[in-house]
């Protein structure tokens, strides 16, 4: 059974390593939150499962819990920061190119 | 109840590789949302569940706290997933993103 | 009254983290609780009525298991969209609808369960409108639908 | 199998650190950042540093990436290219990082090799900590036992350092006696203060109790769990953090007022540097706890010192807290306390 947690956290880690791909390449920074967003839920789940990989899950679900209770914490500050900003709508940065005047 | 665990962990797991493929192949941020948003929600509900079941195999009291500490993260993040999409998606809203449309394709 | 409610959610809570049953961590917990209920019980109980609210409560966790079924359907159809060779069914577009709903906690639970549900996700709330971005033409149609009237019924609006 | 985690988190961490470097975003820079966070974390209980690793969660998660965006919030968001002298610069940039970069090797070379048994440090304190944690103090976690007692002398000054941290940002930030006008607007004609939507407000009413109610649970199980003062008061004050992003900086304020939070940051330093002043007058060295319990009656001196620990997480985390709302509420406000992130 450790060999099956084992095989399913390095696919964890692979897939995060994709959702990277994602959160580099953007194209917006409001795609990288979604990015950082997304492994933020991935890393919750990968502690609980090194925990059991490493037999001692009554230590590892604490920082699990505190992710899952914090995550949302850094989204939701850069949510706001794109609620309001200046310099978006002048630059025409979110728009893709064809519709920038 | 192994193989129970065994499963969800699995379908969890199965949930995450189709988040991780609608983030990378979807069009705009809106349909991406739609991806990061249910994807991984349920994604995390089912592998925090199995490894939540793998954890009550061999009986002990302490081990059914843990497992209560589980379901607790997985309570959390039913409650923050949904709200943390719905802000990032409200901000792009709010910064003028025009939703890409099928019309939109030459 | 709020502050008894919160005390005991708090402590349950408390006893659900520790996991230890000395007198000391109990004692522990107990100021702990009620320095919690002190500093922010006005957050988790909007309104003073709370006896009310305990059978909300019950037919909220009632409603938890259909919801499930229906964020499972979601994902899958989702994922299935994201394995499309050319994605031909992916028709994004937004819709604007009224909700009959009043109250704002159960306008909050129809905008995650809207989030949560196939296709759809809740943009914004302006006082009784929706925006909603749908991913297919299908998911589009069927709003508001079957899911605001099961919450206007835990809540007891309807 | 275990060196699969190993390499492609540290593969991830080392392109996180190239795409933040070459990122021209300021905010993409803390977007990614804060990734690099997480797989930091998740590196840290990889290799067993659970402590560390709850550390890297609560600060990343809760707090760091908030402060960056705060600061990325009354900043530039891009980086404007230089006109005159670009490629001196960056020779020069070059020429420090080669320097500097290969005196770090080269000291580096002096060190034991990782996990090395026969290092002086794993051949004298480690085992003496080891073996004498539970007869000492009865405290199960060993880091907290180090931390908050064999070692109490450095983390009290650690907390000062956090201190003068929190009263730097302070004096440096806050404009006292100026105000802003309420009802100002950007260049595009929008209310300054951002709206947010019920949702987030609901659903943050409702965690607020409960990471309040995490922090102090991981405040007083320290001695048996991962955790301590510091992540607890880190926790407590992302929770007055999360608050702030609800709704707006004037809610904060209403429950922790800027006095209030000055008054809290001290008392907690006082706490910790009172407990071993207490340890003199009773006639023991400074911070030696065993000598505390002939003032806290039935407690053995074994005992005596498991609950002085306790004291001085508290105070540790009673400091941490207000320090962060406060850093904060000033670099969210820029200082003036009215309006911001």
């Amino acid at each position: 059974m450790p060999d099956f947690f084992v095989t399913m956290g390095v696919g964890l880690c692979i897939l995060m390593f994709l959702t990277l791909v994602r959160a580099f390449r953007g194209p917006t920074a409001i795609d990288r939150i979604i990015g950082v967003n997304v492994i933020g839920t991935k890393t919750t789940v990968l502690l609980v499962i090194i925990g059991i990989v490493y037999g001692r899950v009554d230590m590892f679900v604490d920082i699990s819990l505190a992710y899952a209770l914090l995550n949302f914490i850094a989204t939701l500050a850069a949510a706001r920061y794109f609620q309001h900003h200046k310099e978006l709508r002048e630059t025409g940065f979110f728009l893709r190119k064809r519709d920038r005047r | 109840m192994n193989a129970l665990a065994g499963t969800f962990v699995v379908l969890g797991f199965l949930f995450f590789i189709g988040t991780t493929l609608g983030l990378l192949r979807f069009p705009d941020f809106y349909s991406r949302m739609h991806a990061s948003g249910k994807g991984d929600t349920i994604g995390a509900i089912f592998m925090l569940l199995g490894l939540a079941l793998h954890n009550l195999s061999p009986f002990s009291w302490s081990g059914v706290f843990v497992s209560l500490k589980i379901v607790l993260i997985l309570i959390f993040l039913f409650l923050a997933n949904p709200t943390a999409t719905h802000a990032i998606i409200d901000a792009g809203y709010e910064t003028g993103v025009k939703p890409w449309t099928r019309e939109d394709t030459p | 009254m709020r502050y008894v409610f919160t005390f005991i959610l708090m402590y349950g809570f408390w006893v659900l983290l520790s996991g230890k049953f000395d007198t000391f961590h109990l004692a522990l917990g107990f100021l702990s609780s009620l320095l919690v209920s002190f500093i922010s019980s006005d957050l988790l109980f909007a309104d003073t009525r709370v006896g009310g609210r305990m059978r909300e409560l019950i037919r909220f966790i009632a409603f938890i298991p259909w919801i499930l079924k229906e964020i499972f359907l979601a994902a899958t159809h989702v994922a299935l969209i994201a394995l499309e060779p050319n994605m031909a069914t992916l028709e994004p577009r937004l819709v604007r609808f009224r909700t009959r709903l009043k109250r704002e906690i159960s306008k909050v639970v129809f905008a995650n369960a809207i989030t949560l549900t196939p296709g759809t996700i809740t943009i914004r709330i302006s006082g009784d409108e929706f925006i909603v971005h749908a991913l297919t033409r299908k998911t589009a149609g069927s709003l508001p639908g079957e899911m605001e009237e099961r919450i206007g019924r835990i809540f007891g609006e309807f | 199998m275990i060196w699969c985690f190993d390499f492609i988190i540290l593969l991830m961490l080392v392109t996180c650190a190239f795409a933040a470097i070459w990122s021209k975003g300021l905010l993409s820079a803390g977007m990614i950042l804060s990734a690099y966070s997480f797989l930091m974390a998740l590196l840290w209980t990889e290799m067993g540093a659970v402590d560390v690793a709850f550390t890297e969660a609560a600060v990343g998660a809760g707090v760091s990436t908030v402060f960056m965006i705060a600061v990325v919030y009354h900043t530039r968001r891009f980086i404007q290219p230089r006109r005159y002298g670009r490629m001196f610069f960056k020779l020069m940039g070059l020429l420090a990082t080669l320097i500097l970069g290969g005196l770090s090797l080269y000291a580096a070379s002096d060190f034991p090799s990782w996990a090395d048994p026969s290092e002086p440090a794993s051949l004298h304190v480690a085992p003496y900590y080891i073996e004498n944690t539970i007869r000492d103090t009865a405290v199960p976690n060993v880091v907290t036992s180090v931390l908050a007692d064999y070692r109490g002398f450095d983390t009290m000054f650690e907390t000062t350092v956090i201190l003068t941290a929190g009263l730097v940002a302070h004096a440096v930030l806050r404009r006292l006696g100026r105000r802003r006008d309420p009802n100002r607007k950007t260049n595009d004609g929008r209310p300054v203060e951002a709206h947010t939507s019920i949702v987030v407000q609901r659903i943050a009413r409702i965690m607020v109790p409960f990471i309040q109610l995490y922090a102090l649970y991981v405040v007083a199980h320290g001695h048996h769990s991962p955790g301590g003062g510091f992540q607890g008061g880190v926790i407590l004050g992302a929770s007055f953090i999360l608050v702030g992003l609800a709704y707006n900086i004037q809610t904060v304020l209403a429950r922790f007022s800027e006095p209030l939070g000055v008054l809290l940051a001290n008392t907690g330093v006082l706490l910790y540097a009172g407990i071993g002043v207490a340890c003199m007058v009773l006639g023991a060295n400074f911070l030696d706890y065993g000598i505390l319990s002939r003032v806290l009656p039935g407690t053995s001196p074994v005992m005596a010192r498991s609950h002085a620990m306790l004291g001085v997480e508290i105070g540790v985390a009673i400091a941490v807290s207000a320090i962060m709302v406060s850093i904060y509420i000033n670099t969210a406000s820029k200082g003036y306390h009215d309006q911001g992130l």
